[in-house]
Order: C-alpha cells, then structure tokens, then sequence
C-alpha cells in the first residue's frame, strides 16, 4: 500500500483529521472559547469541501473494500456542500445557553456521520457498506435526541434509532440471504441469478435502504423523527442522510442488482407512485413547518425513484443532479426555518403570515427554496425534475410519468400554501424583524446562489452526463 | 459444520428466532424489550452468516467476520438507544413506546 | 369615368365621421353640421355626375369595377378585393343615397338643434351615408356583407342616439340582434356559395354562364341544392335588413331614433338593402335557384299585407310610417320575386323603380312627420289634428307624399307601383290580388293618417303649433319635387336585370284598377277620420278580438319576447351557468377537495405509534415479496 | 440575430432595474420606459422581419440562433421566429406596455408589482421566440408562476382562491405537456440522437400509435391554458379576481400560449394524429364557443362577462387551429390577436370604471356614457369588436376563420361550424345588453357626476389597443399575409 | 443419530423457548435473563462449528456488554417486581398473523433455493488467522472496517455519554 493510494481515501482522512482537531479544540479551549469552535469547524469542513474538488486519481484499494471514482468523488462532494451549509445553519442554535459544553460533541457527531457517508458511497463490501450506514445513523441518532429537555427530541432520538436498528436487522437478514447464495461479499465479482431466494434478500436488503430514504411503506418514521430533532440534524437527515442512501441504492441497482432489474424496476415502480403519493398527500394537512418539509422530501424522494428507476447513465446522472439541487433547496428552506425557529420558537405556517411585510429577505429566500422544490422555472429545482422525468421517460414509462407530474401539482397546491401564508396573508402579529447571524446568511447565501445558477449553468450536468456514461 | 444437520434445519431456527425477535418488537410495550427483540434478529442474523460461512464456503471466513463486526454494532447501537432512553425516562417518567407518540399525524 | 370620384362619394362621408367623431368633445355644432352636409354634397353632386357619364355610355350597360384593392386573402383563390362596381342598380343607389341623405342632414341641421350629442349624430349620419354607400358600390359579396354589417351598426347607434332612454336603448339593441339574427343565414349562406363557386365576385357570380355556378347546381343537401340553400339563406339576411316578416320586429321599435335618421335609414335607404340585396344577386337566384326566388316573392306578398293591416290600427305616427314602409318593401321584393330575366324582367324594373320612387316620398312624409312632431312634441296622432292651418308647407308637402304612395297619378308611386302591379299580374295572379288588397289599405291607412292629423279638429295644444324652420322645409321641398319628377323618369331604359333597355308602358287595366282602390281606400279614410268621428270606434268595438290582434301586431314580439327570455335565457344561458358553477367546477373543486379528504382519511397511518410503523415496514416488505413472488420472477 | 435576445433581456432587466428603484413614480417611469423599449424593439422586429421577408428570405424562421445549453441532453436555447411568432410578440409589447400605464394607480407594495408583472411578460416572449420545447415549456411556466402572486396579493373578491386554482389547473395542463414533450422527444431520432428543437423534430415522421398517445396529451396540455372546454373553469374566477393589468395579460397574452402551443406543438409535429383525432377536439372547442357565449348571458360581474367571453373567443382559436387548414389556422392566429388586443382593452377599461365606481355588477351602474365620455366610447368600440364589427379586428379573424372551417365540406364539419358562428349572435347579444344596461340609460347614481375624466395614463393605454384594433381591422392583409407564409411549414 | 445432531436440537430448542420467552416474560428483568440464554445457547452453537473467537466474543461483547447494559437501564427506569402490561389481544394477533406470515415466505424461499456448497478446503477461524486478518489490507483483509468500526464506536460512546450526561438545564 502506497501513499498515492492511500491518497485516494482524502474525503476520509480529511473529516478524520476533522474529528481529530475537534478534539483536541475540546480539550484546548477554555469554556469561554468554545464558540470559536463553530467558526473553526466551518472554515475546515469548507477547506474540506473545495479539497474534495480538486482533481484525483481513482481506483479500489483494500482488496477492492474500499472503491472510488469520479462519480462516488461527486457525490462526496455534494454531501460535503450540504454538510458544510448544515455547519453553518447550526450556529445560532448551538449558541443557546443549553447547547452550552456540548458544541464540540455536535460537531464530531455530525463528521462521524459524514465520515460514515463517505465511506457507504465507496463502499466496495457489503460490510463496509454496513459500516458506513450505522457509522451514518447511530451519531445522528444521538443527535436527535440532542435537546435534553425536550421530550420530543427525545422521541425523535427513540423512534429513529429503534426504527434504523429494526430496520438495519431486516437488511442484514437479507444480506446474509444474499451472501448464502452468492458467497461473495466484494461488489466486485458479486454475481448471482434471479430466484426466489435472491428476490427476497433483495427486497429485505432493499427495504433497509428504503428506510434510509423514506420511501414509502419504510417512511413512516420520517416524519415523527424530522419534527421532534433539532433542525439541524432535520436538514442532516433530509439531506445528507437521505442523499447518501439514494447516491448508494442507485449505484448498488445499476451494478450489483443489474441482473434482476425487472425486478427491482417493478419494486421501484410501485414505491415510486406511492412515495410520491403518499408523501403529498400528507404534506397537504401538515401546520408545523418541519413536519410539512419532512412529507415534501418525502414527495420529493419518490421523485429521486423516477430518476433510479431509469437504471442508465441518464438516471444516474439525473439523479445526482436532483440530489444537488435538493440539497441546496431544502437547506435554503430549512435554515429560513431554523432562522425563525430559533429567534422566536415558532414552527407554523399559520406563525409565517406577514411575514413577507417583516422579513422580505427571508421570505424571499423560502419563496426560492420553495418554488425550486416544486419544480419552478428557472430555478434550479425545475431542470432537476425535468431531466428525472427525462430519465423516466426514457424507459417509455409514461404512465408512471403522468402520475408523477400530477404529483408535483398537488405539490405546488402545498408550497404555494406556504408562499401564500408569507405573501398574502395579513397577520396582526407577524414575526418581528429577525436578524440571522453570518454564518446563517453565508449558508443562505450559498444555497439561494445554488438554486439561481444551477439551472443556468449547463456544464455542471453535462459534465455530470459525462461521468454517468459509464452506466 | 454439524453433521447430519442439514442446513435447512439451521436456517429455521435462525429464521425462527428472527420473526420471534420481530415479534417482540412488535408487540412489547417497554422499549428495553423492544430493544432485546432487536438483539434477538441480529442475533438470528449472525446464526445466518455463520450457517451459511461453515455449510456452503468452509474456504472463506466472511460471514465470521460480518458477524463479528454485527456484535460490535449492535453492542453501540445499545448503548446509544439506551442512553436515549434515560433521557427520555427523566423527561416523561415512563419507557412505555405507547407513551411515545406525542408527534404525529 | 374617373374612379377617384367615385371613391370620393365614399371617403367623404368617412372623412366627415372621423373629425366629427374625433373631436366631438370640441367641436362647435354648426361647424359640424356644415362638414357634414358639405361632405355628403359634394358626394351627391359627384354621384349625379357618375350616373350622368355611366348611363350615357352606350347600352347595354355592363358591370365595371372601377376600383379594387387587394383587402384580405382567404385562399389561394378566395380573396376579398374592396372595390366599387358600378352597373345601373349600384349608380341608381348613390344617386338615391346621396340625394336623400343631403336632404336629410340638411334637414337634421335644424331638426337638431340644440341637442347635446349634436357633432355625435352628425359623425353617426356619415358613418351611416359612408356605409351604405360603401354596400352598394361593393364589388363582392364579402364586401357587400362588411358594409351590412356597418351599416347595421350604424343604425344601431343612431337609434340609441337618445342614449338615455331607456326605450331607446333597448330599440337599438333589438333592432341590431334581430338583423344579426338575420346575418348569421346571410354569412352562412355567403360562405356556402363561395366556397362553391370559389369567390366573391358579383362580375362572376352573376355571369349567368359562369361554370362554378353552373356546376354547382348538381350538388344538393338534404334533396335541396346549395345554391338554393346559400340564396335562400342569404335573403334571410335581406329579409332581416329589409324587415321582412319574421324578422320585422325591430323596425318598429327602430322609430325611437331621431325622426330624420327613421327617415333616411328605416325608410328611404338601409331598409331597401335587402331588396338590392337581392337584385344584386338576381341573375344567380333566377337561373339556378327558381324555388329561392319564390320564397322571396312570397315573404314579399305576406309581409306586403301583413304590414298594411297592421298599419292601419297603429297610433304612433312614425310607426305607421314603419309599417307602411315594411309593406312597400314587399311590393319591391314581390316584384323581384316574381320577375324573370332579361326581357321578361318587368319585375325586376318595377321594384328598382318602387325603391327609387319610394326613397323620396317615404322620406318626404317621416321628414314632414317629424315636422309636425318637432311642433307638437309627441308622436300620438290622437293628439293630433287640424294641422294644415298650423302648418301649411309641411300639409302640402306631406299630402303630396300621401298621393304618391297611395299611387294616385301622376305622382311618383303610382308609376312604379303600377308597373309591380302589371308584373304580378303577368305571372301569378294571386299575388297581383294580394298587392291590389295592399293597394287599397295603403290608400286607406295613409289618409287615415293624413286626415287624423291634418284635418279633424284641433286638439288643446299647450303652446300653439308652428310652422317648421326654412332649414327644415327646403329639404322637405325638394324630396316633394322629387316625388312627383321621380316618376317621370323611363326607369326601364337604364335599370334592368341585363343592362339592357326594357321597354315599359302603363297598363292601362292594372292602373284603373289600382287608382279605383287607391280611391276607394282614400274614400274610407276621408268617411272616417276627416272629422271627429266615432265610426272607427264602434268598428274597433264590434271586431274586438281581432282588432287587439293585429293592434299588438299579431303578437309577434311577444312571441319573441317568450323565445329570449323564458327559454333562451330561463332555459338555457341560467341553467348554463349554473353547469358550469356547480358541474364542472364542481368537478374541478371536488378533485381538489378529494384530495384533501383522501389525505385527511389516511392520517392514521401515521399514528404515531413506534410499533405500528415497524408493523408497517414489515408488512411492506413482504407484500413486496409476495408480490414479487406471482410477478417478478415469471 | 441579437435583436431577439434584447426581447427577452429587456424585461428581464427591467424587472432588475425595479429592485434598485426608489418610490413608485421612479418604478413606474422605469417599467414605462423598459416596456415603451420593448415595444419599439417588437415593432422594429415586426419591420425587419417584413423587410427580410420581401428581399426574398424565405426561410421557415428567421433570426435562428442556436446557443448550445444542456448539450448532453440535445437542448440547446434555440430562437428564432416566424410570421406567427412576430405577430404574438408585437402583440404581448402592446398589451404589456398599455398593462404598465393600466396599473398606474398601483400603490401597494408597487416594486413586487411590476416586477412580477415584469417578469410573466418576459416568460410569454421568451415563449414566443424559443424553438426548442424544453426552453419553451420553461418559459410557459415561468408565465404562469408570477401569475399566482399577482393574483393572490393584489387581486379582489376571493383572490386566494381563485389564485391557486388558477396556478393548479394550468400547472395541470403543464403536466400533461411534460409528458407530451417528452414523448416526442424519445421518439424522435435526428441523426442519431433526441432533440427537442421544433425545426429538426418537423421533419420527423412519427408513428401514429405514438401520436395518438401524445397528440391529446399535448393539445390539452396547451388547451388548459387556451381555456378548452371543460378545463376553463380558472378562467372566469382567475380574471374575475386579478388586478387589471394582469388580466389584461393573461386574457391576452397568456390565454394565447395555449393556441400558439397547440399549434406549433401538437398540430405541428404530431399532424396525423391530429387529423385522426381533431373531430373529438372540435366537438369539446365548438361546445367552448357556444357555451362560453351562452354562459356570458347570465352574468352580471363585468369580469365574469368578459372572462366567459373569452372562453368563447379562445375557443374559437382552438376550434380554428382544429380545422387544419391554412386559412382557418390564419384566422386563428389573428383571432388571438384580434382577441389578445380587445380583451386586453376590455380589462383595462373594466378597471379604469372600477377604480371609479367600486363596482364590477352592470346592473349597479348605468349612464356612464354621460359621466364618462371617453371610457364609454372606448368600452363601445372594444364591445364592437367583439361582436365582430367589421372595420375592427375581430371581423377579420371571424372571417377568415368561417372561411376556413367551411373549406371541409362533410356534414359534421359543417354543421359544428354553423354552430359556432351562430355564436356572433350571442355575441351581440351580450355585447349590447352590457352596453345598453351599463353605458347608456339614464345617470344611475348622483355621485357618478363627481368621476374625474379619463387621465392621459388611461388614455394613452385604451388609445394604444384601439390602434392596434383598428388597424388590424381596417389593413388585415399584410398580417394575413404574414402569418399564411408561416404556415406553409406547419401545415403541408 | 450422532451427538452432535442431538446437541444442536437441544441447543436450538433452548435457544428458541428463551427467545420466546424472551419476548413474553411478563418481569421484564426475566426478559433480559431469558435473552442471555438465547444469546448463550447461540454462542454454544458457534463453538459447536469451530468459531471459537466469535463465540468468546458473543459471550463477552453480548452477554456480557449488552445484556448487562439492558439490565443497567432496566433497574435505572423500571421497578424490578412491575410485572408489565400484557398488550392487547388484537395486537398480539395481528402481530402474530404477520410475523407467521413472515416466516412462511421467508423460509418456503430459504428451503426452495438450492444452496450449493463451494468446494474448498475448510479454513479455520483461528485466533491468529482473525488476528492476521484484521489487519491485513489486501483482499480478504479487514484492518479497513477495523478502523471505521473504531471510529463508529468511539461516536457511539461520545454520542452516549453526552445523550445520557446531566446537564443543568437552560435557565
């Protein structure tokens, strides 16, 4: 083993290295010196992210455990984005005088987790694979049940770990159905055929993944857990968590599962309609906020479905390109969300009339986020939706097309409700004019920015389309 | 390998065990209970890997290590629901899962 | 000829329309009434002298387009040019609408004095002078239809010139829908007949060679051929302009405008549109649609009669005029009706000459109408009486227009009157009974008229009635000039069917007949109503019912009335829009409010309830299995 | 050719621009001026175009550009227009600039005003000029969106709903031309690869299965918006409850999307299926005509009248487009126009007399004509219009479209035809009961003597659309002639 | 029948009667124990195929670590004598119907695949293989998932500890 390739791993070592400053910051600091510890966490997970870019050789070492190229490098480097506008986005909240002694913590947590993304998606065993998901859930886990006082933090932290914990035994049980039938637990060389048996490890090791992305039966948690966690470690989950299960189920389906596409098309096609359905159907009748923008990601999740279902180098790429968007979008709406919450507590929709009159550049912003998730020229969220449809299109699906651009009416029916409450209503007491610190505004920035440019700017999916050829 | 146990009989009583720790989990309202249910599907799980390491490839020793690994996992994911669970113990006095359902709709 | 003037007999009128209508605001009245009258002027002066140089060429007299342009292009092979046509009905027509049009606004310029909307009406009677002009001289059928229409407008706003009242309003409007009733045939009925012969051209279409019409005789729908289709509808709309019954309706009702605009519109010109109309298409309907020209001839007898006994219970005097012109236009559409071609075209002759004739005295008696209204301010002819002292000029005037269209010779009426009479008699003898009955009634009605107002004995009027303005009288003058010199004219060596001279005479039977009714008819009159008397009365008394009937015209407009409102707006527009409220917006409200409901039933799926959910989960996967299991792997 | 480009950066700009203005009046004199810019630009447009056209250019479109986009994919921002797009552009220019002069009363939050109403225009001419479906399909909703703000924060009566049904059942329709889109984008093959560029996909052949499928899905896509019958339901409550300027916009301007849409889209690329199924749409357009008239009859809100009436208008453009032929499709695209200017007047005059009598119910007003000279007349000639006045613009589109509907001679053509010209009586019928109950008649009211006279705003507004009517309807040809050059490609 | 067999049906069937019991003892503290046996009569499994090392440590990490750490929360949140509510009837079918459904299909898919054992000959899972092993990074090496492991526990221990850690609550 050499250094060039031990090299090839620099996303992990470099959020190690992460974890390790962090550490040793802990110990450092004084108390009074712990809120530096934000701005030094943002600054080197920013640092993090711009390396993650530069340019690289890719190849599988560890005996082929541990895989990268330059897809797995982009994917990695979206999640980072979105992790680094979640480092910013939790500031004001970790100033509070409860959060007090427990800034470091979040913050290890939240690059174990990372860590555990990064190497789900480079994954090239099962059990590293397995790894990287509990790596990914157990620290969130904790984290969401990080409000101590708060019983339904609390609630959150129970249902989702008891949940994943449940769910992840239904994965392993598949797993080891699939290794009984296969013997190999590499990526490569993992060859089997069509059986009943090997259908049914699927679908348990599929379901296990389902979890991690909401797809609708395994979604039921989502919601519960998105509202009682901090925001934070919502936007964690929504994003990042849920980006790295789809970047993986997309890539295990197009390679390992590739032999039994007709069947996992035909398991997509199902939870796709109902995801989509499902989630809209209860985003319509939701108040509070958090809840409302888990029942959209979940929508939003069953859209991913169309782009996977593809199984080609357009679905992959599509794919991808929704996930960035998605990550811009939903931070964007979930710092909004964060900025009120924490200034002021409220969570409502009701709580956002006039808000317009008292915050335009924070209504703006969500109008943005909003209008993106619903798909609305010419942000970046309509050309991410458009080219999954694309994708989906080209498998000559176009029942299940239809269904999914009646889908994102309904959708718009409840993000204009939203635009409506900031825009329209009149309120006789609207939410006070709210100041947001910088580093909120940074990660706002960078979102809204995203969500403008992203669609305008072509190279980024060609150059995406490029890399996804492959598939 | 157990002679004259024929594979079959190991995956039912790995199976077996697996929708009684399912069962469990479904059914007990206390959550450490529900937890031992998990315990008892990875448990299963591990009957699994280790069956088909010995029965079907006596050359590799994967499946001894994935479930070697499993252990490890399930012993963190313990300690992190459990230490939820006193959390959520001193704020509602109680770790009933029925009284935990405050969120939903 | 120089075609630019004949375009000016056209552009001047518009012109006058533009700046009176643009700077209405500001305008101060006499000068727009001066533009006005020196714009028509000049258009009658050069409408004289293109007659003048068009009949002196030598016969016969052939269509000629002297203008055209290019307007719109259909087809490759459909286009409409606008253009002038001048043959002898369209040059009889600008002489009879420019002459009777400069009568009339001169006459207007004191009739109207001192109202408010003043440059308004002079700006209307332009448009309307432009428009008709414009009908006349069109050289196709699209163009022809285009100016029907403005006319039609043109009329309606002068209708509803007295904007505020509320009957007014409501004359305009009916008067507009109903001939828009009427237009739909006619637009439908051009539309089959272009796209048959492949255009609009009259030159083509009343070639009577022309192969796309003759080869469209062959093609038939519903066992009656287009072409009597298309002509049938298309009379449909000369019938509505021209208020032929069923569709006279709104005649009546159109007395509500100024008296000079009934004069010049629902008397002397827009009214016989549909009788030129028709000559206009006269060969077409001749040689190849016989059964269409039967249906005009025999609306024309009907309405003939209709309106003369109706005519004569009426009261209001301006709507015994109507009816009296309603029934004078089915003298000239009888006549076209029952008219042949070329040297058998008699009819054809006798009806120009009727609407030519008519033109000035019908116009002569709304005028002197209005001269009696303009002094008494009403329009009751119950308040009326003893007028000749009040008002000689106007009494001379307005019984010479009496005899001329109770056709009493020499004046006007009776010539052409006779000369209809002689071809109904040629050919069906019928209706030459029919038009002597008219005859009589005419005589009676409109005597019965003159004498009620002129004669019998003077009502209480508030402010002793006076003799109108110079202004008002010399217009009034010369139309009585014109309704005796009218018929001196040898009407059948310049307008004919073929352009061909057409030898007319009296003849003798016919006029002997017709004086002797006419007589007897004015004999009844004078019985009754010369002076206070109470003969009619006791008449009315004895035949009650039926003297209700034909004096709520036959119910016609109440049967109407029923039609719009009770089922096309009870029973259809309400009925309608409540479709479309509850129905199909009800549908799109209930997709939406499904929805929510959908969403608010399956709410219990999310319960909550850690256990439920992992229930859930499994219960997922293994449908999934299970489902894959019958699917999947096969 | 950077003249179209400048069409759309110009609003855009604009739009910019308002963000940096200081108070109303600098906003308004900067939307007046960007818009009067934009209007100059659309005329000279409409001038080269003309001028090319004569030098003997005969090209399907003129001033392609091609700008490679999301090249993977084969879309590309291709521009470029023809006779038909020229004349949908001049007419948005108009209705646009006359809808800023018809919003100067707008005091409310006036910066996200124009530029909201800024910005929908810039989504109606990017449609215009795009001939890549992707990039059209992107600007129709950039259209609509704007649409719901506009609507739900200044508009009257039950905004909110209205609003959101309005954006849901367009949005619908939009639903339904993704999949249409990409239909015919996977089913075409130029060289080797899918496109979505208009010009290449005409020369493709299309089977007739895939065009049976994509055809409706297409022309209802487009049709929701061109308010096809039963799909039209936003329309009445959309307008009703819209501030003037934006009814102004979307009854005619955006209303024409549909039609355009149908036309370039669906009948275009898919003919056979559109020949195959046009008697199915001809029916439902036929039942818009004379059920949007017959509806109007009923009414009382002078919002409702018009909205109902223009469903009857617009259904007569799609009716038209249905008959695909070249002069009924000519007389469509005219219809649009000649529709797209008069109801533009219609709105802006409803407004003009609401902001007056804070009444939209004809029968609580009565007499203007006598209060208020200049709007009345205005009202007159837009009503005139309407009915198909000739000498004005609806005339010549009626017109040419009867013509054109009656070049089928079979029974169910003609008798659908006949069915809706019998719609001109209607027509007048409304028409005139409004203007009667409305306009003439005696003063209703006292205080309707205190109105201020029309102010040079207002005036400049209704003059600007009565010009376009009325040249329109008195010199049709060189329009007819412009259009019937585009439709060689379309139609043959 | 060898000794063997016999053993393993016992084994199994203690193994099962504990699970069951385990997830029906109505003392909660009877669970935990009842779930040492299960996870005992498992490790006694492991032995019986060789697996020492993983039968040391399912003993050691298992019932020592977890079981222990089960009985830690349940003395910390329950009362030792409360005997629990049994849950209700109709869940207890429910659940039943669908877990026996579960492993109907689950089991009629195990028993129809043939499973074919790879030839080979049998490697045993020494300590100093596993030790080799785990630090071995070539294929068949796991020092990689040795280290992500360590990172995993040692978030888990963080994320414990600062869950469970008393903090004075927020003024």
């Amino acid at each position: 083993m050499t250094w060039n390739e031990l090299l090839l791993m620099r996303h992990e070592w470099t959020l190690i290295g992460l974890a390790l400053v962090l550490i040793i910051l802990e110990i450092g600091l004084s108390d009074e010196q712990k809120n530096r510890i934000t701005i030094s966490a943002s600054l080197l997970m920013a640092s993090i992210t711009i390396v993650g870019f530069i340019p690289a050789e890719h190849g599988s070492i560890f005996g082929g455990m541990y895989v990268t190229d330059p897809i797995r490098i982009l994917m990695k480097n979206i999640l980072n984005i979105g992790a680094l506008i979640i480092f910013l986005q939790s500031n004001a909240w970790l100033s509070k005088a409860s959060m007090k002694n427990r800034i470091t913590e979040f913050y290890l947590l939240l690059v174990s987790s990372l860590i555990g993304v990064n190497y789900m998606i480079s994954a090239g065993h099962f059990l590293m694979f397995y790894l990287g998901l509990e790596l990914l859930t157990i620290p969130i886990a904790a984290l969401a049940a990080y409000e101590q006082y708060n019983s339904k933090s609390a609630e959150a932290g129970i249902k989702l770990i008891l949940s994943s914990a449940f769910s992840s035994a239904i994965l392993l049980f598949g797993l080891s159905v699939l290794y009984g039938a296969t013997g190999n637990l590499y990526f490569a060389g993992f060859s089997f055929t069509g059986s009943l048996v090997t259908v049914l490890g699927f679908i348990f090791f599929f379901s296990g993944l389902a979890f991690k992305i909401s797809i609708v039966p395994f979604h039921l948690w989502t919601a519960d857990v998105y509202e009682g966690s901090p925001t934070s470690v919502t936007s964690y989950l929504s994003v990042v968590s849920k980006g790295a299960a789809v970047f993986v189920l997309a890539i295990l389906l197009f390679t390992l599962f590739r032999v039994i596409q007709p069947v996992w098309r035909d398991v997509l096609y199902a939870t796709a309609i109902l995801t989509m359905t499902i989630g809209n159907l209860f985003a319509i009748r939701q108040q509070n906020l958090k809840r409302f923008l888990a029942f959209s990601s979940i929508a939003q999740a069953g859209f991913i479905l169309l782009g996977v279902i593809n199984g080609g180098g357009l679905g992959m790429a599509t794919v991808i390109y929704f996930v960035l968007m998605y990550v811009f979008s939903n931070l964007a709406a979930f710092g909004v969300v964060q900025t009120v919450e924490q200034s002021t507590g409220k969570l409502n929709i009701d709580d956002y009339n006039g808000f317009y009159k008292t915050n335009p550049k924070l209504s703006l912003t969500m109008m943005l986020a909003l209008f993106s998730l619903a798909g609305i020229p010419p942000l970046a969220g309509f050309f991410g939706k458009f080219f999954l449809f694309t994708a989906v299109a080209e498998n000559g699906f176009y029942t299940l097309l239809l269904v999914a651009v009646l889908n994102t009416v309904i959708s718009l029916y409840y993000y204009l409700l939203v635009v409506k409450a900031m825009f329209i209503n009149k309120s006789e007491s609207p939410i006070p004019v709210i100041t947001s610190d910088g580093f909120m505004r940074t990660s706002l920035l960078i979102a809204a920015t995203g969500i403008i440019v992203l669609g305008f700017y072509s190279p980024v999916f060609d150059y995406i389309m490029e890399l996804c050829t492959t598939y | 390998m157990i002679d004259h146990v024929p594979l079959t009989h190991v995956l039912i009583v790995s199976t077996l065990m697996f929708f009684i720790g399912a069962y469990g989990f479904l059914t007990r309202k206390n959550l450490v209970t529900m937890l031992i249910g998990v315990e008892l599907m990875l448990n299963a799980v591990n009957i699994n890997f280790v069956a088909f390491d010995r029965y079907l490839f006596p050359s590799g020793i994967e499946g001894h290590f994935f479930s070697l690994f499993i252990i490890a996992i399930a012993a963190a994911e313990a300690a992190v629901a459990i230490a939820i669970f006193i959390n959520l113990y001193r704020n509602i006095r109680s770790i009933d899962v029925e009284h935990v359902d405050k969120m939903k709709y | 000829m120089s075609s630019t003037l004949t375009i000016l007999i056209l552009l001047l009128p518009f012109a006058a329309f533009v700046f009176n209508g643009l700077l209405s605001a500001k305008l101060p009245h006499r000068v727009a009434g001066w533009i006005a009258v020196g714009a028509i002027g000049i258009s009658t002066i050069l409408a004289w002298k293109t007659a003048a140089a068009y009949f002196s060429q030598s016969t016969p007299y052939t269509k000629q387009l002297v203008f055209s342009a290019t307007w719109l292009r259909f087809t490759d092979t459909l286009q409409v040019d606008m253009g002038i046509l001048l043959d002898p009905i369209s040059v009889m027509m600008l002489v009879v609408i420019t002459t009777v049009s400069l009568m009339v606004f001169a006459y207007s310029t004191s009739y109207m004095l001192g109202e408010k909307g003043y440059v308004r009406y002079f700006a209307f009677l332009s448009l309307f002078s432009f428009s008709m002009l414009g009908l006349v001289a069109a050289g196709n059928l699209f163009q022809l239809y285009m100016f029907w229409e403005l006319v039609g407008v043109s009329s309606y706003l002068l209708i509803g010139y007295y904007y505020d009242k509320p009957e007014a309003v409501a004359a305009a409007k009916k008067a507009f829908i109903v001939t828009r009733f009427a237009d739909f045939g006619f637009l439908v009925g051009i539309l089959v007949l272009s796209y048959y012969t492949g255009t609009f051209d009259f030159i083509t279409l009343t070639n009577p060679e022309n192969p796309a019409i003759t080869s469209m005789t062959g093609i038939s729908f519903m066992g009656i051929s287009v072409l009597t289709w298309a002509l049938v509808l298309i009379f449909m709309g000369g019938a509505g302009k021209s208020a032929m019954f069923p569709l006279h309706i709104w005649l009546p009702d159109a007395m509500e405008g100024p008296t000079p605009v009934s004069a010049l519109i629902h008397a002397a010109t827009m009214v016989v549109a549909g009788v030129f109309l028709v000559a206009r298409m006269f060969p077409v309907f001749v040689f190849h649609a016989p059964a269409a020209l039967a249906v005009v001839a025999f609306i024309g007898a009907f309405t003939l009669l209709f309106a003369a006994v109706i005519a004569c219970t009426q009261t209001d005097i301006k709507r015994i005029l109507a009816f009296s012109t309603m029934s004078q236009i089915g003298y000239m559409m009888l006549a076209l009706g029952v008219s042949g071609y070329a040297s058998d075209s008699l009819g054809f002759t006798a009806s120009m000459f009727h609407l030519f004739t008519h033109a000035f005295f019908k116009a002569l008696l709304f005028l002197g109408a209005g001269s009696v209204i303009h002094a008494l301010n009403t329009n009751d002819i119950r308040g009326m009486g003893g007028l000749r002292k009040h008002q000689p000029i106007t009494h001379v005037l307005f019984l010479i227009a009496c005899l001329a269209i109770a056709g009493i010779p020499p004046f006007a009426g009776f010539l052409s009157k006779d000369e209809i009479l002689a071809a109904t008699l040629a050919t069906n003898t019928f209706y030459f009974g029919i038009a002597t009955l008219a005859a009589a009634l005419t005589a009676f009605y409109m005597f019965r008229l003159y004498f009620t107002v002129f004669w019998n004995s003077e009502r209480n009027y508030e402010h002793s009635p006076h003799e109108s303005p110079a202004g008002m009288l010399v217009p009034m003058g010369i139309l009585g000039v014109g309704s005796i010199a009218a018929g001196l004219i040898p009407f059948g060596r310049f307008v004919t069917s073929d352009g061909q001279p057409l030898k007319t005479h009296l003849h003798m039977p016919v006029a002997i007949i017709s004086v002797t009714v006419a007589l007897v008819g004015i004999g009844v009159a004078w019985f009754f109503y010369k002076k206070q008397s109470d003969v009619p009365q006791k008449i009315t008394a004895s035949i009650g019912g039926l003297y209700q009937t034909v004096y709520r015209k036959f119910y016609i407009d109440e049967l109407y009335l029923f039609i719009t409102k009770r089922i096309i707006f009870n029973l259809i527009a309400k009925p309608l829009a409540w479709f479309d409220r509850q129905v199909i917006d009800g549908f799109m409200n209930f997709t939406a409010s499904a929805t929510n409901r959908i969403s608010a039933e399956l709410k219990e799926f999310q319960s909550g309830q850690l256990q439920k959910y992992a229930y859930i989960f499994l219960a997922g996967v293994l449908i999934l299995v299970v489902a894959l299991l019958y699917t999947g792997l096969n | 050719m950077t003249l179209l480009l400048a069409l759309i950066l110009v609003p855009a700009l604009t739009a910019l621009a308002i963000v940096f203005a200081g108070n109303s009046k600098q906003v308004k004199i900067l939307s007046a001026a960007g818009m009067s810019i934009q209007l100059l630009q659309s005329v000279y447009l409409l001038y080269a175009f003309l001028a090319e056209r004569s030098s003997g250019n005969t090209e399907p479109v003129l001033f392609y550009n091609r700008f490679a986009w999301y090249s993977s994919l084969h879309i590309s921002f291709d521009i470029g227009v023809d006779g038909i797009s020229v004349a949908m552009i001049v007419l948005t220019a108009i209705v646009i600039f006359t809808g800023i002069f018809a919003s100067w009363e707008v005091e409310e939050q006036y910066k996200e005003f124009f530029i909201s109403l800024i910005v929908l225009a810039t989504g109606v001419f990017g449609f215009f000029i795009s001939l890549d479906l992707f990039v059209m399909f992107l600007f129709f909703e950039l259209a609509v969106i704007p649409m719901y703000l506009l609507i739900g924060i200044w508009g009257s009566g039950k905004k909110e709903y209205s609003a959101m049904k309005l954006t849901l059942m367009l949005m619908a329709g939009s639903a339904l031309l993704v999949v249409g889109i990409l239909g015919i984008y996977f089913h075409s093959n130029v060289n080797g690869h899918h496109s979505f560029n208009i010009l290449e996909l005409s020369g493709q052949q299309f089977g007739i299965d895939m065009q049976r499928i994509f055809f409706p899905l297409t022309f209802i896509g487009f049709g929701v918006i061109g308010a096809l019958f039963p799909f039209h339901t936003w329309s009445p409550d959309g307008h009703s409850s819209a501030p003037t300027a934006v009814s102004m916009l979307h009854a005619g301007v955006l209303m024409k999307l549909g039609g355009y849409g149908c036309l370039k889209v669906a009948i275009w690329l898919m003919p056979q299926a559109a020949h195959e199924l046009a008697w199915i749409f001809l029916i439902l357009t036929s039942i818009s005509v004379i059920y949007g008239a017959l509806g109007v009859i009923s009414q009382t809100d002078l919002k409702y009248i018009n909205a109902y009436s223009s469903v009857s208008h617009c259904g007569l453009v799609l009716f038209a487009l249905l008959m695909l032929n070249k002069t009924a499709t000519n007389g469509a695209v005219i219809q649009m126009i000649s529709h797209g200017l008069m109801t533009a007047l219609f709105f802006a005059l409803i407004g003009m007399l609401y902001s007056r009598t804070h009444t939209r119910t004809v029968h609580e007003m009565g007499g203007l004509m006598k209060v208020l000279p200049f709007l009345s007349v205005c009202y007159v000639i837009a009503g005139l219009a309407s009915l198909g006045l000739p000498g004005l613009s609806g005339f010549v589109a009626e017109m040419t479209i009867f013509v054109g509907a009656f070049q089928h001679t079979d029974w169910f053509h003609r008798f659908i035809t006949i069915i809706a010209i019998s719609s001109i009586v209607v027509t007048a019928v409304y028409i005139l009961r409004v203007v009667g109950t409305l306009l003439m008649g005696p003063v209703k009211n006292e205080t309707y003597l205190k109105f201020h006279q029309a102010t040079w705003y207002e005036k400049l507004a209704t003059v600007t659309l009565i010009a376009g009517i009325i040249i329109i309807g008195i010199a049709p040809l060189w329009l007819s002639d412009m259009i019937m050059e585009s439709l060689g490609a379309i139609l043959d | 029948m060898e000794a063997s067999a016999i053993l393993f049906y016992l084994l199994s069937f203690v193994i099962l009667v504990s699970s069951l019991a385990a997830v029906t003892a109505r003392r909660i503290l009877r669970a935990a124990v009842y779930l040492l046996f299960a996870l005992g009569g498992t490790a006694a499994i492991y032995f019986m195929v060789d697996y020492y090392f993983l039968a040391a440590v399912q003993l050691i990490v298992y019932a020592g670590g977890i079981v222990v750490l089960i009985i830690f929360s349940i003395l910390l949140t329950t009362h030792i004598h409360e005997k629990l509510e049994l849950p209700q009837w109709s869940k207890i079918m429910a659940t039943f119907v669908l877990v026996a459904a579960g492993f109907s299909v689950t089991l009629y898919a195990l028993t129809a695949y043939p499973f074919e054992a790879r030839a080979g000959s049998r490697v045993d899972a020494t300590v100093g293989l596993i030790g080799e092993r785990m630090l071995a990074y070539g294929e068949g090496g796991y020092v990689l998932p040795f280290e992500v492991i360590s990172i995993l526990l040692l978030a888990a221990l963080v994320g414990a500890i600062v869950i469970a850690k008393r903090n004075p609550p927020a003024a």
